[in-house]
């Protein structure tokens, strides 16, 4: 036959399968040495009696249940398994519950259904149903004579005066409670016309509260589908019926609280946002009422631009009126100008020299023949007097005369020149005598005479 | 039980608008659109507060064995 | 109508248009177009802010006067 | 009227011309043409002006006083 | 003389004009003539002047009282 | 004499004709001749300048009436 | 004898018979008629005379009355 080697984990893993398979899950009593919880909140300590002793463990996520707080010394019952440590090959007992040592049986028995029905997942958080924040109706299971039926009345009408309760009358402890209380459960579920049901019970010893701690009211509440609350007893005690619970109330009272808001709170609520949303539409109103406001008011711009352009225009139509004219007004003043050079330059001068000339040409004109004619006149005048001096009948004066004939003007000189009756003309001083030969002239001298 | 569902609605999407209104620059068309439902679901919800019958019942088995909701007198009162 | 804005891009618009004159140097044509266009869109707006506002009133007085029946159909429509 | 300047065109002109007959001696007829088109273009910019600034007016007072139904109507127009 | 002429080109004439005069000892007859088209001239000029001045009243009449519809139109003619 | 002779010819002829009477001692039948010749020459220029000058005169007047009333007048008188 | 003679062959000849009857003694018949000669060519010499005067009084009379007022006259008178 061959030798088995184990290695160190084999056999330690072969241990631990051993132990824990062997022992899941023990009731077992001693006494508590070397208590200690350091800052994790599991509780660390020796159990042992005269002869041995184990090392115990129970974690936070439990010992927070317990009713009590363990000590040195103290004799307890627990509820636990064994398990095994592999890197230090050490076991010990991981209690899930532990009470002080002497409790009865009914308390045990709570626990193991407690137990189970905590591994069945009757208690997960997951199967529990959300309250209504406005039950319609609610329905309360629990006796209809005593206290908290009434207490349940009247914090109702002070919370929601027109609130619709309703009882369901069960027998709450004693014989047969746990049946009627099954049975209102399923009542209340095939009406299925509440919103939330309250299980509740005053406070009692835990034999008063057995009906609570049964598995088919427990399963009855896990099975409804209503909501349920329960509330039985008193703060401190705990039923299974807790557990199973949508939610569990400390008091009868305080489940009213947990389920019917305070109307006037909620009228409040909603007044309050009604305020809210009136405030903040108006207030969006009012806000982009300004911000046109403000916008429009930026907007009134080209006037200033037109009043500054209607300044430029004009004064470009001032200076271009200005200038126009003062090229006119130049234009004139040059005209006028050259219009009297024009004037001055006139042919008047000229016609003024040549009428002088003309006046002067004629004087001379005048003048000349004036002397022209003197001196003929004067010359002449010598002429004449000359003549006269010389004429030949100057001796008439003296008494001589001229006898001439007629019509030939021969002077008679020779009286036999004359016939007698010959017409002679006798020239003397003064006049002329006409005369006729009368006889004979004779011959002779004139000194004869 | 249906009206106990649109009550916790409305009552979470008033709060919603209120908070949307709130927070959010929202445009002014789609804030009236907010504010119409807000108002709307304040009126709603309002309304439902009172809609609610006052009474206090006790479902009592007759006869044949149906249950019958009866006033319930307390006896405190 | 297709070109019908919406308040905000009204605004938006308005703005630009109040910027535009604002900053640049404008045509004086251009500027009174633009300051036409924006009183027209200040007008608009103000007659949106108006009209909301008459809703917004209208939708209080029925609050306290008239019973609104279903305040969901709307936003289910 | 393809020729018809724009406002600014028009100004543009108007000064160009006026500093032409302040700088330059032009002879009396070119100075005329000068001026009469000088004058033309100040009638027309001072029309212009008043025009714009009735519409101004219109549109501030139009903002104050009447409703305008369609504000986007003549824009797309 | 033609009428064509424009103002400064009479006035250059006249100004010729009056330089003939001055230097040259015309005959008679042709001082005459000269003088004659030279207050001609002067006249021609002058009208020219009243004649430009008279427009330009009437533009700057128009301008304080009627419109004008088409203030480019003559030039573009 | 013909009447074709310029203004300027007949006052040369004039001119000579004086000259030949104030010079040399003439005939008397031909110094009257000349004389007679000379007083019509003279007769002609002077009708001649009266003509001018009256020509001259209503061209000053001509030219706007007041302006210069007799530019010889004055001068002369 | 011819009345063609000019005055001054007149005067010739009438000096010529001054001349005649002064230094030679001539019969009286050809004294007689130098002498008488002379008195006729003396007398047609002085008519002529007044004939020119008469002449040139009208010639300058002629003229315009006035201008040159009768210078003759005045010394014959």
């Amino acid at each position: 036959m061959q030798k088995k080697i184990y290695t160190v984990s084999q056999l330690t893993k072969d241990i631990k399968q051993l132990l824990e398979d062997s022992f899941p899950i023990i009731w077992i009593s001693g006494e508590i040495s070397n208590f200690s919880m350091p800052a994790s909140g599991h509780y660390y300590f020796t159990l042992k009696d005269s002869q041995a002793q184990i090392s115990s463990v129970m974690f936070r996520g439990q010992n927070q249940h317990l009713k009590f707080t363990p000590e040195h010394g103290m004799g307890v019952t627990g509820l636990g398994r064994i398990s095994v440590y592999e890197p230090r090959g050490t076991y010990q007992i991981i209690f899930e519950y532990l009470e002080p040592k002497g409790i009865g049986s009914l308390q045990i028995a709570f626990e193991q259904l407690k137990k189970r029905l905590s591994d069945e997942g009757l208690f997960d958080d997951a199967y529990k149903k959300t309250m209504p924040c406005l039950p319609g109706k609610i329905t309360v299971i629990t006796s209809p004579s005593g206290a908290v039926i009434h207490d349940i009345i009247n914090i109702s009408k002070r919370r929601f005066a027109n609130a619709h309760i309703e009882i369901i009358p069960v027998k709450v402890q004693g014989k047969g409670a746990e049946k009627e209380i099954v049975s209102g459960i399923k009542l209340l579920n095939t009406r299925a016309d509440s919103d939330v049901a309250i299980l509740a019970r005053g406070g009692g010893s835990l034999e008063d509260l057995q009906a609570f701690n049964s598995e088919d009211v427990a399963r009855a509440v896990f099975a409804s589908r209503i909501p349920i609350i329960s509330a039985i007893g008193h703060e401190t005690d705990y039923t299974i019926s807790d557990f199973v619970a949508d939610l569990r109330s400390p008091t009868p009272s305080a489940a009213v609280e947990l389920v019917l808001p305070v109307k006037t709170d909620v009228k409040q609520t909603i007044a309050e946002y009604y305020k809210k949303l009136i405030l903040l539409i108006t207030g969006q109103i009012e806000s982009h009422r300004i911000c046109i406001k403000n916008m429009t008011n930026q907007l009134t711009d080209p006037k200033k631009r037109i009043d500054h352009l209607r300044f430029k225009s004009d004064d470009f139509y001032q200076r271009l009126s200005r200038i126009f004219f003062k090229t006119l007004e130049q234009s004139r003043e040059r005209h006028m100008w050259r219009t009297n050079e024009l004037k001055l330059k006139n042919p008047g001068m000229q016609i003024k020299n040549y009428n002088n000339e003309i006046k002067r040409y004629n004087e001379i004109l005048v003048n000349s023949l004036k002397s022209l004619m003197y001196t003929k006149k004067s010359g002449l005048c010598v002429l004449n007097g000359k003549l006269n001096v010389l004429s030949p009948t100057a001796i008439l004066d003296r008494g001589y005369s001229i006898t001439r004939t007629v019509p030939d003007s021969i002077i008679v000189k020779d009286a036999k020149n004359v016939s007698s009756g010959q017409d002679l003309e006798i020239l003397v001083s003064k006049g002329l005598i006409n005369c006729q030969v009368k006889g004979n002239p004779q011959n002779g001298n004139p000194k004869d005479l | 039980m249906a009206t106990q569902k649109t009550f916790e609605q409305s009552m979470k999407l008033l709060e919603q608008i209120v908070e949307q209104l709130e927070s959010s620059e929202l445009p002014l068309e789609k804030a009236l659109k907010k504010f119409e439902e807000g108002i709307k679901l304040s009126k709603y919800c309002s309304e439902k507060l009172d809609e609610i019958e006052k009474k206090v019942t006790i479902l009592l088995q007759d006869q044949d064995g149906n249950y019958i909701e009866t006033p319930f007198m307390s006896e405190n009162d």
